[in-house]
């Protein structure tokens, strides 16, 4: 049994205690960060290989047999999470490293951001129900310390609001582990999976299935829930919010796809239901985003807005749609990552993100328009860019399934979104220069950690032949669960 | 083949150098650019002038699991169109270079122009739907980009998210479509595509894909009711207006017409829709460009006409008709764009293009005026001018249209030939009133002649629309006979374009167009003021934007209120409705006791306690109270933890409710300067629904308690934890052993929280 | 804050809790207690020390509690990571007894070697959030 | 036995969830102080409150009589101390709140610190 899995929580885990130990030393603890981030970085490579060319991987903790102990199980969904994780990680901290502040480098920054990539990266992998709450936990304290890292009195009162939401929502989780532990009597996945199937109440599989679904809607941004998203990703400084906006919901998004494929997908109605609701999580996501005139709160509504598209891919739930999810789960944690650093740039140039006040960012940092305009058709899903894609993918599938619906709402928020966003592009970049600039906004630092993620998204959406077997491959695994459960319990 | 791929990278390859190695304002920009312009035309010439392979595509695969790639295609139709697209492109580009001014952003200015040129290539040689629907939207943006180029100008801003915004909704509603098609067909490649009409034509999908894709052309195209984001787009600097919006981009959508035609125009409505949009345009455009005061909005109002005389041409999908249609584009991207090109030269030198305020351009601009002149009447179908014969050629399938139809045509005719009329021999006459004339005089010199690198572009677009005319067969013949092959297949047309084609009832309708153009221009034009007279559909667009932003404002405010109670109560309400509609559509079923021991006395009376504990804390007076009472439940919970056999919890229980009560009271009690707490009056609402959460959750764990359907995972630990892992305290043995990875993650929490609390406290706060 | 009664009863009483504390550590291997228990047990001793002297709580070293969480993850994480150098899955622990002069035969097992982490993590964490609150 | 288990968690659910639907800072905190000690009661009733002892074996190690299910007391520990970290932030946040605004009520606070 490999320890292959373990490495990508152990060793954010093992440099967050060494950066702990370096807080008063700024530009080591840079240093450090980037070189674990970057050792990380290659395991969690490794370890989407060894998916790739050996299967679902697992790795029992402590040598206790599979149902019992508590299990890492690594399908090409999770291990292609890892890797996006670490991707848009190196590039935020890059970001970090050159943009903030040297109070909030002191005050566990690093230390913190470490933590935040061992609870995102052991939701990702584990195999094990309570252990996601323990992951979860994890990177939600981490999250909470971040955004309310330097104490401004609004970022104190978002992040106190985003406290009690996800309190509300951890408690939910807990009363659905006594549910359904009371049910089945496990926590392991793969036993769930096959203990859910036997049970013979069609309500009670229904009623858990409806407080899972909740429990991850909250943390994923769905309709109707996603209310405490906008405000708590604006309260914190632009690459913390560059970093939660990528990564957070997603790793709710991706709690979904797993419970859903595992435990629910034969449930009647939670597959129309995700579908409805994807719907309303873009359609209302895009019109939040329409009606703000702060580049960053737009971007916060269209995390939400794009979330729909990936809640589409899984409600559709067959090998096209959940190739289209996880392919746009994976542009869209890169893109949005992009353009929450542009906004983080912009501010460092002019010191605000208010459309308003902006104005004529081209004429100086015509490097930072280009690479806006490049990472915001991305996320509208022009062509030939990665979003293109993973729309093509989605549409097709809704067409072939008749859930016509949905594709014309797909399609008018996609046009929606190009809208809003040429709204950021004609109000920050065009028009007469709006306030003067304090700095230089674009780095080389900065304009390399941009740089990087908006590349990767072109080269996603040209080398849509590269990546698309790596979704095919997670589509297919999420459609048949016994795969996973052979895995985790071997063979039947 | 390798002489289109070539085609097709030389102008990105432009762009990207142009980045890498150029200045911003650099004046080579342009130079090196019409380079790249120049040899992309050569690469298309030479394509040309090989002949067409077989099979004339390349196949590039992009992502082939979603049929995605990038093969190409050589046809007639394509070359005809690349040829245009390059030739023109390459006028436009050296007309550029010499137009801008020296501290403009030439780099990003060529930059987009080459991006555009490429992706225009792109479209009309794409084999693939779903290519040439990445390389439309690319046109569609560096169009974007383009007519926002003087990004200061609020009109240049508005113009531009107008045009981007009804061309890209078309693109998506034509993508749409595509994608309809492709999944009827099982292929997108156009060539596979053409023997597979009838598949399309069986499916239920056929009506809107031949909707949706009509969209898509007749937005990108400006036809009616779409017409309206060309006008405005003419804020974009000339040379861009003359390429992007007169010469290619807006044939693109033609080219879609002619494409598709042979698997589309079977289908029903393709035909009869496209040609009464096209003939609708023709008419009303025209009307509208006689009434425009503004020489570009003129221009462009006659751009949107005349390509509805061509869509009206490409959609009857007739050999003859295509082939006047696709003679009358080649003729159109010649005079069309030196007209553009030509006003942009007097808007240099007059600093005006108001019909109204310019001076005798025939004395000031001989030259010009003489170019602007042939130009119009080429495009008013006078002989010897190549725009003669396609109108003949137009007036004589219009014949076939029904009499309706062909009536109108002919006033679509009468029409275009008064406007040319006006353009030809109004503006240089001078309708400049005396006031205007006295602002103008004092400022800058009289107009005059520009410098030659200014006009040999036009001259030289004149001298083809010139030649078209008086060599028509050995010029355009074998090129237009090719795309007509390629737009309908099977045909077996033996084209002779020549000027002279008898006396017919076609000559007699063009003689009545021009002399009725004639007199309208002379005794309707000349004695009325031009104005810019507002679109409806403008109006109508203004109109929903502003109603989406205010719409979308007041959705937003009346459930975004960032109060964290209201965040509360929503999840609360759908998390019951959505348990109680699980209940309604599922049988519920039995509550089953599990076994069950009853409660002692004792039992009870904590029991008792802690609820009235539970109560106390929830109507608590005072903060002091609150907190107190919070401490007594925590403490009769651990006590109750005891009493259910779980020491190791009642312990934590105590110690964690100490130090919590602790914190709770050095934090709101022990400081000074609070106030108290308001009393608040009892929420029933809050109450009902917190009650209802509160027992329902507990319902339900019994519920399921109760309906176990296998052993517990538990009983492993039971068995092994002192045989195995060699203690007898089973909780801790799976905090440390069984279960290690959760209290790994639980420290970390711990940590985090601690790390987190010091730097809430000790970080002076960071004023933004 | 101050009062003398609770200073001699803290007096007498730090060094009792502190050995309960350690009691219940060590016994809970087999019977209540553990590395959190003891913890927090510890925690509130050292909290109740610094409520009964005259320093303010906020005084004193302040980086020493702060160290002690990140000594305590080390500890931990160290214990886990151990035998994947040997060759077995994260995680695993081992045990064996030892016959040692005068005690007889003590078990000594790796896990508690990682409860150890825990309890350090704990006290570090009670006396970091409590002297950050009341140290101001 | 089960019965009062489950009317107490009710009890505190129902509490906690009312006091996180106030206004009042302090309140909220508590409620949710009440909440996670009322999930922590619910979960511990899915061990199956079977007359049995402790799930602590004897020293010899077999032979006892049965005993509760282990696995939730597990869970809740790691609960509560979860939650107790959680709770310390949420104080120290709103203490923070509180000295800088010297108001605690969200209403109010939302409305000074409405956006910009």
């Amino acid at each position: 049994m490999s320890n292959l899995p373990i490495l990508p929580v152990a060793l954010p885990l093992a440099s967050a205690v060494v950066l702990l130990f370096l807080r008063d030393r700024p530009a080591l603890s840079r240093t450090v960060a980037m070189a674990a981030n970057l050792v990380t970085f290659a395991a969690a490579a490794k370890l989407l290989l060894t998916v790739r060319d050996q299967g679902i991987q697992v790795l029992q903790f402590g040598n206790w047999p599979a149902p019992f102990g508590i299990v890492f199980t690594v399908d090409m969904l999770g291990a292609l999470m890892v890797m996006v994780t670490m991707v848009v990680s190196t590039a935020t901290l890059l970001f970090a490293c050159f943009s903030l502040d040297e109070p909030r480098e002191r005050m566990f920054f690093y230390p913190l951001f470490q933590f935040l990539l061992v609870g995102v990266n052991g939701s990702f992998l584990t195999g094990d129900l309570f252990n996601l709450f323990v992951w979860f936990e994890v990177l939600l304290i981490s999250s909470y310390a971040l955004m309310s890292l330097g104490g401004g009195a609004y970022q104190l009162q978002e992040t106190f609001k985003y406290l009690v939401v996800n309190a509300l929502s951890s408690c939910l989780f807990l009363i659905g582990v006594a549910i359904i532990y009371s049910l089945t009597g496990t926590l392991n996945f793969a036993q769930l999976s096959v203990r859910m199937a036997e049970v013979p109440d069609p309500a009670l599989k229904a009623v858990v299935a409806v407080i899972f679904m909740l429990v991850f809607s909250i943390k994923a941004a769905l309709f109707p829930l996603y209310m405490w998203l906008p405000r708590a990703y604006f309260a914190p400084p632009t690459v913390i919010s560059g970093l939660f906006g990528g990564l957070l919901t997603k790793v709710g998004v991706y709690a979904l796809f797993r419970v859903v494929s595992l435990l629910f997908a034969d449930l009647p109605f939670v597959l129309p239901l995700l579908v409805f609701v994807a719907g309303a999580t873009m359609f209302f996501g895009v019109i939040g985003a329409l009606s703000q005139w702060d580049m960053k709160r737009v971007l916060s509504y269209h995390i939400v807005s794009q979330i729909g598209y990936m809640i589409m891919g899984l409600g559709l739930f067959s090998q096209v749609a959940l190739a289209g999810g996880i392919f746009y789960i994976i542009h869209h944690i890169l893109v949005k990552t992009a353009l929450f650093l542009i906004a983080g740039a912009v501010e460092k140039s002019r010191g605000t993100t208010n459309l308003r006040r902006l104005g004529g960012v081209i004429e100086t940092e015509a490097l930072l328009a280009g690479l806006f305009m490049v990472a915001g058709l991305g996320l509208a899903g022009v062509p030939p860019l990665s979003g293109f894609i993973a729309k093509l993918l989605l549409i097709q599938a809704g067409l072939q399934q008749g859930s016509y619906g949905i594709v014309a709402v797909s399609l008018l928020v996609s046009f929606l979104t190009l809208f809003s966003m040429m709204k950021i592009f004609r109000y920050v970049f065009w028009r007469e220069e709006g306030l003067p600039r304090i700095e230089e906004g674009g780095n080389r630092a900065r304009l390399l950690s941009i740089a990087v993620l908006v590349l990767l998204g072109v080269a996603m959406g040209l080398g849509a032949s590269v990546v698309m077997p790596y979704a095919e491959t997670a589509a297919e695994q999420i459609l048949n669960p016994q795969l996973y459960v052979a895995a985790v319990l071997g063979e039947p | 083949m390798g002489a289109v791929l070539i085609a097709l990278l030389l102008p990105f390859a432009g762009a990207i150098l142009l980045n890498l190695f150029s200045a911003p304002r650099s004046a080579r920009a342009g130079w090196v650019a019409s380079l790249f312009a120049g040899a992309s035309f050569l690469a298309v010439a030479s394509a040309a002038l090989g002949g067409i392979e077989q099979p004339p595509t390349l196949y590039l695969p992009w992502a082939p699991a979603l049929d995605l790639s990038l093969s190409l295609l050589a046809d007639g139709l394509s070359l005809l169109f690349a040829l245009v697209i390059s030739a023109v492109g390459v006028v436009v580009f050296t007309f550029a270079a010499a137009y801008l001014e020296p501290h403009e952003q030439r780099r990003r200015f060529f930059c987009y122009l080459l991006l555009f040129m490429g992706a225009m290539l792109g479209v009309v040689f794409s084999s693939n739907l779903l290519a040439l629907f990445v390389f439309w939207e690319l046109t569609s943006i560096s169009s974007f980009l383009l007519i926002g180029f003087w990004h200061h100008k609020e009109r240049s801003r508005y113009g531009a998210l107008k045009a981007l915004v009804i061309t890209a909704t078309g693109g998506l509603a034509m993508l749409l479509g595509f994608i309809m098609i492709g999944l009827v067909c099982g292929t997108f490649e156009i060539p596979e595509l053409l023997g597979r009409g009838d598949l399309l034509a069986a499916s239920p999908w056929a009506l809107p894909a031949v909707l949706l894709v009509i969209a898509g052309a007749i937005t990108k195209s400006a036809q009616f009711p779409f017409h309206l984001w060309l006008p405005t787009a003419m804020e974009a600097p000339t040379p861009v207006s003359a390429y992007l919006h007169a010469a290619t981009m807006v044939k693109a959508g033609l080219y879609l017409v002619a494409r598709l035609g042979p698997i589309m125009s079977p289908l029903p409505l393709w035909t009869p829709l496209l040609t009464v949009i096209g003939i609708a345009t023709m008419v009303w455009c025209s009307y509208l460009a006689l009434r425009q005061s503004d020489l570009k909005g003129l221009l462009a109002f006659s751009t949107v006409s005349q390509l509805g005389l061509i869509m009206s041409m490409l959609a009857a999908a007739r050999p003859e008709a295509a082939a006047a249609g696709l003679f009358h584009l080649l003729n159109h991207a010649a005079f069309k764009g030196a007209l553009f090109l030509l006003v942009g030269v007097i808007e240099h030198e007059a600093h005006t293009r108001d019909v109204c305020e310019l001076g005798p351009l025939r004395k000031q601009m001989p030259k010009t005026h003489l170019l602007l002149a042939l130009g119009a009447l080429s495009m008013a179908g006078m002989p010897p001018l190549g725009g003669f014969i396609s109108k003949e050629m137009f007036l004589e399938q219009a014949l076939h249209l029904g009499p309706l139809l062909a009536m109108l045509s002919v006033a679509g005719a009468v029409l275009t030939a008064a406007y040319c009329f006006a353009l030809a021999f109004g503006v240089g006459r001078g309708r400049k009133t005396e006031g205007a004339s006295a602002t103008a005089t004092s400022g800058a010199e009289a107009p005059h002649d520009p410098h030659f690198s200014l006009l040999w572009g036009p001259g030289l677009l004149i001298t083809v629309a010139l030649l078209f005319g008086l060599f028509p067969q050995s010029l355009a013949g074998a090129l237009v006979a090719g795309a007509v092959e390629a737009a309908v297949p099977g045909s077996s047309l033996h084209l002779h374009l020549s000027l002279w084609h008898g006396f017919s009832p076609t000559l007699a309708a063009s003689a009545v167009a021009l002399g009725s153009g004639y007199i309208l221009y002379s005794r309707w034009w000349q004695t009325r003021t031009p104005d810019n007279p507002l679109l409806v559909t403008d109006r109508i667009y203004d109109f929903k934007l502003e109603k989406l932003e205010s719409w979308s404002k007041a959705v937003t405010v009346s459930y975004m209120s960032g109060l964290v109670w209201r965040y509360n109560t929503i999840i609360l309400c759908v998390g019951v409705a959505a348990i109680s509609a699980v209940f309604l559509c599922f049988p519920v079923p039995q509550l089953q006791a599990w076994p069950a021991r009853s409660p002692l006395v004792f039992e009870v009376a904590v029991a008792l306690t802690a609820i009235a504990a539970v109560i106390g804390t929830c109507i608590a007076k005072t903060r002091l109270a609150a907190i107190l009472s919070l401490g007594a439940s925590g403490y009769t919970l651990a006590l109750m933890f005891a009493l259910l056999g779980a020491p190791d919890l009642a312990l934590t229980q105590i110690m964690v409710e100490t130090i919590s009560v602790a914190l709770f009271l050095a934090v709101f009690v022990f400081l000074p300067s609070w106030r108290p707490p308001e009393t608040r009056p009892l929420r029933p609402g809050h109450l009902a629904l917190s009650i209802t959460a509160g027992c329902g959750a507990c319902y339900l764990v019994a519920l399921a308690r109760g309906h176990r359907t296998a052993t517990s995972i538990a009983e492993f630990f039971i068995e092994n934890s002192a045989k195995l892992a060699g203690w007898h305290n089973i909780v801790n043995v799976i905090l440390v052993d069984f279960r290690g990875l959760d209290t790994l993650g639980e420290i970390s929490v711990l940590g985090i929280a601690a790390l987190a609390c010091y730097a809430a406290i000790k970080m002076a706060p960071q004023r933004s | 804050m101050y009062s003398l009664i609770l200073a001699v009863a803290v007096r007498y009483t730090y060094p009792l809790l502190l050995l309960f504390a350690a009691f219940l550590f060590l016994k809970g291997h087999n019977s209540p207690g553990g590395g959190f228990i003891a913890g927090l047990l510890t925690a509130a001793a050292i909290v109740l020390s610094y409520i009964a002297s005259k320093r303010s709580p906020g005084d004193g070293p302040d980086r020493f509690f702060v160290n002690l969480i990140g000594f305590g993850l080390c500890v931990a994480l160290t214990t886990a990571a151990v035998p994947v150098f040997l060759g077995y899955p994260f995680f695993t622990h081992t045990f064996g007894f030892v016959d040692v002069p005068l005690l007889g035969k003590v078990e000594l097992a790796s896990a508690s070697l990682f409860d150890l982490g825990v309890y350090m993590v704990v006290v570090g964490n009670v006396v970091t959030v409590i002297r950050a609150m009341t140290g101001q | 036995m089960e019965l009062l288990v489950l009317a107490v968690s009710a009890a505190f659910l129902s509490g906690g969830l009312y006091l996180m639907l106030d206004r009042t800072l302090l309140r909220v905190v508590i409620g949710i102080g009440l909440l996670s000690n009322g999930t922590n009661l619910l979960l511990l009733s899915t061990s199956g409150l079977t007359p049995g002892g402790a799930p602590i074996l004897a020293a010899a190690g077999h032979g006892e009589t049965a005993i509760v299910d282990p696995l939730p007391q597990a869970l809740i520990l790691t609960a509560i101390v979860i939650g107790f970290g959680v709770t310390a932030l949420l104080l120290t946040l709103a203490y923070r709140t509180y000295q800088s605004q010297g108001s605690e009520d969200l209403g109010e606070l939302h409305g000074r610190l409405a956006d910009e």
